[in-house]
């Protein structure tokens, strides 16, 4: 999975991060606390954190000024074991923080690491608000379709009938796809990745973190305790390929089948070999008009995992809230000669009506 | 021309009344800078419906603005003004009970039409049937006499009755003696681009004024002799505007940004409005999705090494508990303002009210401590919003202001501060490390505390060395690492609740106010009630009555002499705009008996009202000595 | 605008709802109430107001089966003119007491109105999930791009660059598109209507009733007070109609413009005399895949109101959560031969596991 | 086979202690049932670490289960254990130093290896370095023994480890002289589809239990009479299912439909659990996105005319704050479980406290009062929750009940209601007209209140001709319209007080026990501290000592002899797991001088903690009256 960024954004999400002295070899090591790591034995989140560790010193930037907010639930336990600044905040409310952090400061690379429930249950007001503002976030949504830290009750994203702890009979609730709720809220980088692909998830981390703006990245992982095996349906069965890689410019081809163009529902797969290879849709996140993208994240077999699509769905410019929040200000305190002084203040405070007694 | 006798007064308060449509909360606004700038002590408040604009000649649809001026210290908009004036019948029906008997009633008498009158069930019209035989009743035509001036203007109908208030503005100048021009500078800077607009508003404030000052109508003109106030150069300020000023203060003397996360809810907008003007400033506001949001932004830029702070009204109030508990948890500094309003629930939106200070003290789960401070009068705001800023840095800790929509929308004369005499504030961030780990190596931990305050280093992302992890968890003292320990948390629980306490080092002792030195009762308040209380007790004072005043701006902590304050006075009665909240804490803190005088109705106590409760408890204690 | 329903869902929307005698003739006037309606003169609530009145007779339910539910801000204030059973709730909340009411009855026809800001701010999170849930409720969002209760600051659909109370240089917050948010909650019905097309209004409305589960309508609503004007840019113009009416079966032409696929976006929109009338897209709102309906709401034009789509976008059938609900109940209920009687509960009580002290 | 001296004792705490994955949990549940079902009284608590699974053989990732039983009444899971059963080194460790100092300590000695003790710091192995002197401890080779009991199984070596639980279990039985058929009933029904784990299970069992009899291990058993209890049929029954069965008995008793909403939190979950089963019973469960929508939902369903009912912990009632408001001001039946836990903030989320009394009745902005019940011990649950629908419907209007996480995890043997007995709850819809309008015609009037319960009608949807509109805006008391006056406001307000004060009808007198008859200082307790204090006093009664106790369960209103029962006595002391907030209340309205013992360390108070403060405070009230 390469793809050209040069064209995209002047702007990377690290633009205003400063860099480590070009002779500091940044290593895994030093993004690693020194909390244990407290996840059960085989819990996907392990996988989470090792890629991410290893991929992160490579955007050159050093752990002080890294962030890393999230909220509650057994995935959002992640900032104790990154040795960066780290917020463990309240359930759901990640993105607000963020946003106050992101907005009042651009040199840090800040990071939400989220479950299904915190980001889409409690918190889903605050992330489809984040997604919007294209705020300068990296969230990382653990989708476990469970919630895990409370014992195991459906989630927004446990498939109709699941039964669990509050669902004894199964769950009647229709779930979210998180990929059409993010397109949904215009964010400009929706994305999926696994996270027992090692290397399917830490190009996708690497891609959202240079991507200037929210970016917002769901990552299936296995809960072994409350939802263990939830995406065993996706490993590759004899009716081929389950997992369509989505890679930009690329033909979306899984296998067997493929994607192709269809009159009546806008997107449709069929056999490979039915089609000719012209025919056959080349995957473009950059699209203009996000319903492609919106078409695949809800193409057959998407949501009962008989064809899964992972990879960057969508990837657009858009200006980012912080900087165009800073923007305005710095407009003006520099268009007034720099930071008010005590003089600047007085005058403020004097307004335009006053009178003196003597 | 006739010439009128002009009668010297002390103090006068008038109220402009009229639909929501008809401008009113500007024609005061215009009135009090005219009274400020002649340099009359002063003290307004508006007061207006909770729909945008309920339908035209309703009841509903009132909208008033008050304010009383003298030639001394003024510290309410008074109770019942001396002179109304009502834009149309629903505005006379609404207001007439409250006019003193005396005073003067002027009306737009075009309005007083039949239909006018049957919408609101008047039989007959009210002008000519005695009803208001009590008061000088002034019929004006003022919308025909817009009309008659505006003559030839180029505007519609309608636009040139929109002028009608400045018509009524001219008169009420011209009755108090104030020159117009103050007004024409400001029409100007305003309708700059719109010059038709800007003519027409000068046409009906000068006939407004021409026709006091060439009719009969009134036998008198007023004059209020300037008060004398402390030298120096004033303004005029509400209360929402000088929070936020106080906000800007307090950040700059911290050498901070000031971050406000916020979501619109009446009566605090304003101060959102207010500070979303002043990017120059270097002020970031962030309008979040909602109050959790609000705080939660303001929260992070704390953690980021910014002065959050958030605002809200009670409704808010609620949605923000839960982040107010992971600022109390994660000891960062974080100013919380609410702008009290008439509650339960939604309740009376644009009414005032002092019915939070239990929600402030108590309203999270678990032992959450939070630094508790109320303003006392508009300008006052401004100092307390910057104490608020000095204490939350200086402790690390969430601090919650408390004004109310009396304060918030009501304005006084404020005299400038010399901006250089306001003491620095140190947020003094962390740069190095604090402590040895297992190793011997050098370290930091997040929670080792001054001895002094007990707050902890405050060490912002980007600090080299310094990373750490906070949240919501309890937290080893010290080290910072999540900790189940119980006697850690016992421990950490009642440092928190010392840190707060600890603040009392920075507030000063509550003072008392005892003219005649001889007295067993002592009235106290906290907050708005303070303008009716301290009105009462001067006027009170004037006769010798002997009564103590004492006001708490410290609401958590307790200034440090308080209990010995309450125990000295033979009774202590505490008026409250809720059920008796400060009474509670009082009584739960120090056992003394003290007498709760409450009212909720959404409007701040009657100065009357405060006396009677004087005098009479002043009576019953001289009968009691007596009999003893 | 004529649609059959009768192929699309065996269940209205009002399905389980006591109708009328058929010799009582309802009328709009016993959807009145005696209370004053408090909006400024001129606001485009009225004309919401009005129209609803005017058609849920037709529904041929008695005023007290119907239950109007709302949050906070002058669109909030909706229930009190209408004379059914209804509560001015908090801001942001109605959603959740819409789903108790729905869910716990079913003999009941409940209406949300709400705001742009009551439902898209504080709200956002509740109504996503009553949409993804699809709770038999109708919501009926007024659009005004501004709160206009707390008078005039910038909401979560006013445009970029709004200057407003709390934006005097500006909003600088990407709006969301209620139509892309609702799609991407996976809303069954989604439909956007205008206040000032009465005939337009009641249709939609006529139709999100008739809809089972939840139906979300958003209707644009000029503040006459705050954001006066906000919709005039879609007033025909010399260039042509904004405004692209669609209708199922129909095809998506407006004025000299009309909608055609295209390889690199999806769709686009192309002067209606440069295609074949044949190459125009029908609009078909029960595709099985959202893609296209979210590409129309995404259309070249949209979001600035150049060519905006108006009508249904979706109409699916997926099954009503209140419905399963009260089913799973209903099965173990009836297996068990009724309510519980005091047997049954002592029975309940005591478990397992008991023990006799004599 | 060797014989063994069987010793009577009165009572026995036993802590089973483990890694979270070892099934402690489960070993302690089926011991209790055994023990209960043998007729003991008992006790019980669980009390696990928040991670889920921390990492295997970490002090973290410890998960305790202990009970206490006897052949007396039993009021507190123990202290101090008689025998602790600890499955590795880092159970032994977390552990030790709190088992009573002659009791047996039971290890996994399989368990003990280099590695497993590096990993705690341990230097030596604590089972032989002499450390555990004042122990008796029993070194069992449990894992191996496992494993060679199920030698013959097909199964893998990491199942067959999973079994080792039931062989502790085995083990204790034996010592304890239980009869393993109650488990091997459990396990047949568990694992009915699984017949290689259950036949696995029960064979480990038996091994377990067979060790114990044949070797020498243990010099003596124990045996624990049956207590005596009043007669009637008894289950064990945990706080968290009492409060879930107590709402079930509450909407059936009044013939409405119990609707839940709620969202998951700890230690709060388990009420959905067990309400969500119930679909045979006719509850309705929703899990909601978040805790307000779960009010939400339960509010919607109230004013549908069914049993809104919502629980959750802490964090969860900051976030219903708003709603709970709402329900204040729209009167209607809500009924708002919060089971306690640490604070503020995440605090301690699997530890108990009962720190969220003050939010309970103050954790809203404005004067909003809500109806506040604790429960006392576990089985008390039901009653109160019970009782907690009885107030809410009868009066129209929220009640709060608070537990605990003790409480709710806790448990202890209940003695069946008659549930014919239960008195009925009517919920009294209205169907009919009230009043009459302005012009005479018949008219509903949604506030017009019952004289006097002042409970407002309840018309619910569908209901002809009493469709009305309510919300969070003040309504005119009466007809319910909007209103902005501020007489009514003031009225209102003070009748929503005065309406849960009316409630003090329905709530019995604070009882005071005092065998001696002679006690100056009475120990006042409320909410889930009644366990170790009850038990305290008990102690100290049988040895004569003059203590009084009483207990509230009634914190809002407050029972109407309250004041009275504090001014009897000489001294009040009032221990609590928060930092005094119950004194604060008693203080404020009482003026009593009441002496708070604060205790905030995710813990209930231990028996000897109560006893050496009533020993302490009743010597030094002795030399007080002395020296007067
Ligand atoms: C306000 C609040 N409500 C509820 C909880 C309880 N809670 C903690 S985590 C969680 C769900 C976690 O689910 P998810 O985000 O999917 O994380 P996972 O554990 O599955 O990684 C819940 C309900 C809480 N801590 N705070
Ligand atoms: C918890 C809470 N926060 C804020 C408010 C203030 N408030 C009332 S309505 C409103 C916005 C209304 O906007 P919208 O929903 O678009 O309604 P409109 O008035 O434009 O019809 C706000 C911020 C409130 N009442 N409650
Ligand atoms: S409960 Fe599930 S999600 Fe949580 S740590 Fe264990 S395996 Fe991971
Ligand atoms: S403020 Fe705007 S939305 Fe509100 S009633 Fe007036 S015109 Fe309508
Ligand atoms: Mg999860
Ligand atoms: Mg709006």
């Amino acid at each position: 999975m390469t793809t050209d960024y040069s064209d995209l954004t002047e702007l990377a999400g690290t633009a205003f991060v400063p860099r480590v002295h070009s002779d500091r070899v940044l290593t895994k090591k030093e993004f690693v606390s020194d909390q244990e790591v407290r996840w059960c034995p085989g819990c996907g989140d392990y996988a989470i954190l090792a890629a991410f560790q290893q991929f992160v010193p490579e955007l050159g930037i050093a752990p002080e000024n890294m962030v890393v907010v999230s909220g509650i639930g057994c995935s959002s336990r992640f900032p104790y074991y990154v040795d960066s600044y780290g917020m463990h905040a309240i359930h759901g409310r990640a993105p607000s923080l963020a946003t106050g952090i992101a907005t009042s400061r651009p040199d840090l690379s800040v990071w939400i690491m989220t479950g299904d429930g915190d980001a889409l249950a409690i918190g889903g007001n605050h992330l489809i608000h984040a997604l919007r503002r294209n705020v300068n976030l990296n969230i990382v949504m653990f989708n476990n379709e469970i919630y895990g830290l409370t014992k195991g009750q459906y989630s927004p994203t446990s498939p109709a009938g699941l039964v669990t702890k509050s669902t004894p009979f199964g769950s009647v609730d229709h779930p979210f796809n998180p990929i059409r709720l993010a397109l949904g809220s215009d964010a400009t980088f929706v994305a999926r990745t696994i996270a027992s692909d090692r290397q399917h998830l830490t190009a996708t981390l690497r891609q959202a973190a240079l991507h200037r703006g929210a970016s917002f990245v769901e990552v299936l992982q296995n809960c072994v305790i409350f939802n263990d095996g939830a995406f065993d349906g996706l490993k590759d069965t004899t009716d081929g390929a389950r997992i369509l890689r989505m890679e930009a410019g690329q033909p979306l081809i899984a296998g067997e089948r493929c994607v192709v163009r269809d009159p009546l529902h806008g997107l449709t797969v069929v056999p490979t070999s039915a089609v000719d290879e012209s025919k056959i849709l080349k995957h473009d996140p950059k699209a203009h008009n996000p319903g492609i993208a919106f078409a695949l994240a809800s193409i057959e077999g998407a949501d009962n995992r008989d064809f899964l699509p992972i990879g960057v769905f969508r990837e657009i410019v858009r200006p980012a809230y912080d900087d165009e929040v800073r923007e305005q200000i710095r407009t003006y305190v520099d268009a007034a000669g720099g930071l008010p002084t005590d003089q600047d203040i007085a005058s403020l405070l004097a307004g335009r009506n006053t009178w003196t007694v003597s | 021309m006739t010439t009128h006798e002009v009668q010297q007064v002390h103090r006068i308060a008038v109220r402009f009344s009229g639909d929501s449509g008809d401008g009113m909360q500007l024609t005061g606004d215009r009135f009090t800078s005219d009274t400020a700038l002649f340099g009359n002590d002063l003290a307004t408040l508006p007061n207006y419906p909770s729909e945008i604009r309920a339908p035209q000649g309703t009841l509903a649809g009132v909208s008033n603005f008050q304010l009383q001026f003298g030639d001394h210290r003024i510290h309410t908009p008074g109770d019942k003004p001396d002179v109304l004036v009502a834009m149309n019948p629903a505005a006379l029906k609404a207001n007439s009970k409250e006019v003193r008997p005396g005073g003067h009633i002027i009306v737009d008498a075009d309005t007083f039409n039949k239909r006018a009158l049957d919408k609101l069930g008047y039989a007959d019209d009210p002008l000519t049937d005695g009803t208001l035989g009590d008061f000088y009743v002034h019929a004006v035509p003022m919308t025909s006499m817009t009309l008659a001036a505006l003559e030839e203007f180029d505007l519609s109908k309608k636009d040139k009755e929109r002028s009608k208030n400045m018509f009524a503005l001219g008169l009420v100048s011209w009755l108090f003696s104030h020159s117009l021009d103050s007004t024409k500078a400001f029409l100007t800077s305003k309708f700059a681009k719109k010059p038709h607009v800007l003519q027409a508003n000068v046409a009906a404030l000068e006939a407004g004024w021409t026709y006091g000052e060439n009719t009969e109508v009134f036998g008198v003109r007023y004059e209020v002799a300037p008060a004398t106030m402390e030298a120096g150069v004033y303004r005029n300020i509400t209360g929402n505007t000088a929070t936020a000023y106080g906000l800007v203060m307090g950040a700059h003397r911290a050498g901070l940004q000031l971050v406000l996360g916020s979501y619109p809810i009446t009566p605090a907008t304003d101060i959102l409005h207010a500070l979303s003007q002043l990017k120059r400033y270097n002020v970031m506001t962030m309008q979040m999705e909602d109050e959790i949001a609000g705080i939660g932004a303001a929260l992070g830029a704390s953690f980021a090494g910014k002065l959050g702070v958030t605002t809200t009204s009670g409704p808010g109030m609620c949605l923000k508990s839960e982040f107010m508990g992971l600022a109390v948890m994660t000891e960062l500094p974080l100013v919380i303002v609410d702008v009290q309003r008439g509650g339960p629930s939604t309740g009376l939106p644009t009414k005032t009210e002092q019915a939070d200070l239990l929600q402030a003290l108590y309203g999270r789960h678990g032992e959450s401590p939070v630094a508790v401070i109320a303003a006392q009068s508009p300008a006052d705001c401004f100092a307390a919003a910057y104490e608020a800023c000095a204490l939350a840095i200086k402790y690390r800790h969430p601090v919650i202001l408390l004004t109310d929509g009396y304060l918030g929308n009501g304005s006084e004369p404020w005299k400038l501060p010399d901006v250089s005499t306001i003491p620095a504030i140190t947020p003094d961030l962390a740069t190095a490390h604090n402590a040895v780990d297992a190793k011997g190596e050098p370290t930091f931990h997040p929670y080792k505390r001054d001895p002094q305050t007990l707050a902890r280093p405050w060490a912002v992302p980007g600090t080299p060395g310094l990373a750490h992890r906070i949240g919501g968890l309890e937290k080893a003292d010290g080290s910072g690492v999540i900790s189940q320990d119980p006697a850690n948390h016992d421990r950490m629980t009642r440092l928190r609740v010392e840190k707060v306490n600890r603040m009392v080092a920075d507030i000063p002792d509550l003072a008392v106010t005892d003219p005649t030195g001889e007295a067993d009762l002592l009235i106290l308040g906290w907050g708005s009630s303070y303008g009716p209380i301290t009105a009462a007790c001067q006027n009170l004072w004037e006769s010798g009555v002997p009564v103590a005043q004492a006001h708490l701006r410290h609401l958590n902590p307790l200034p440090k002499n308080t209990g010995e304050v309450l125990r000295r006075f033979k009774r202590v009665v505490v008026p409250e705009m809720n059920l008796g909240q400060l009474s509670k804490i009082l009584r739960a803190e120090f056992l003394v008996d003290i007498q709760s005088v409450t009212s909720v109705r959404g409007l701040p106590f009657a100065v009357p009202e405060i006396e009677d409760l004087i005098n009479q408890h002043v009576a019953d204690l001289a009968e009691t000595l007596q009999e003893a």
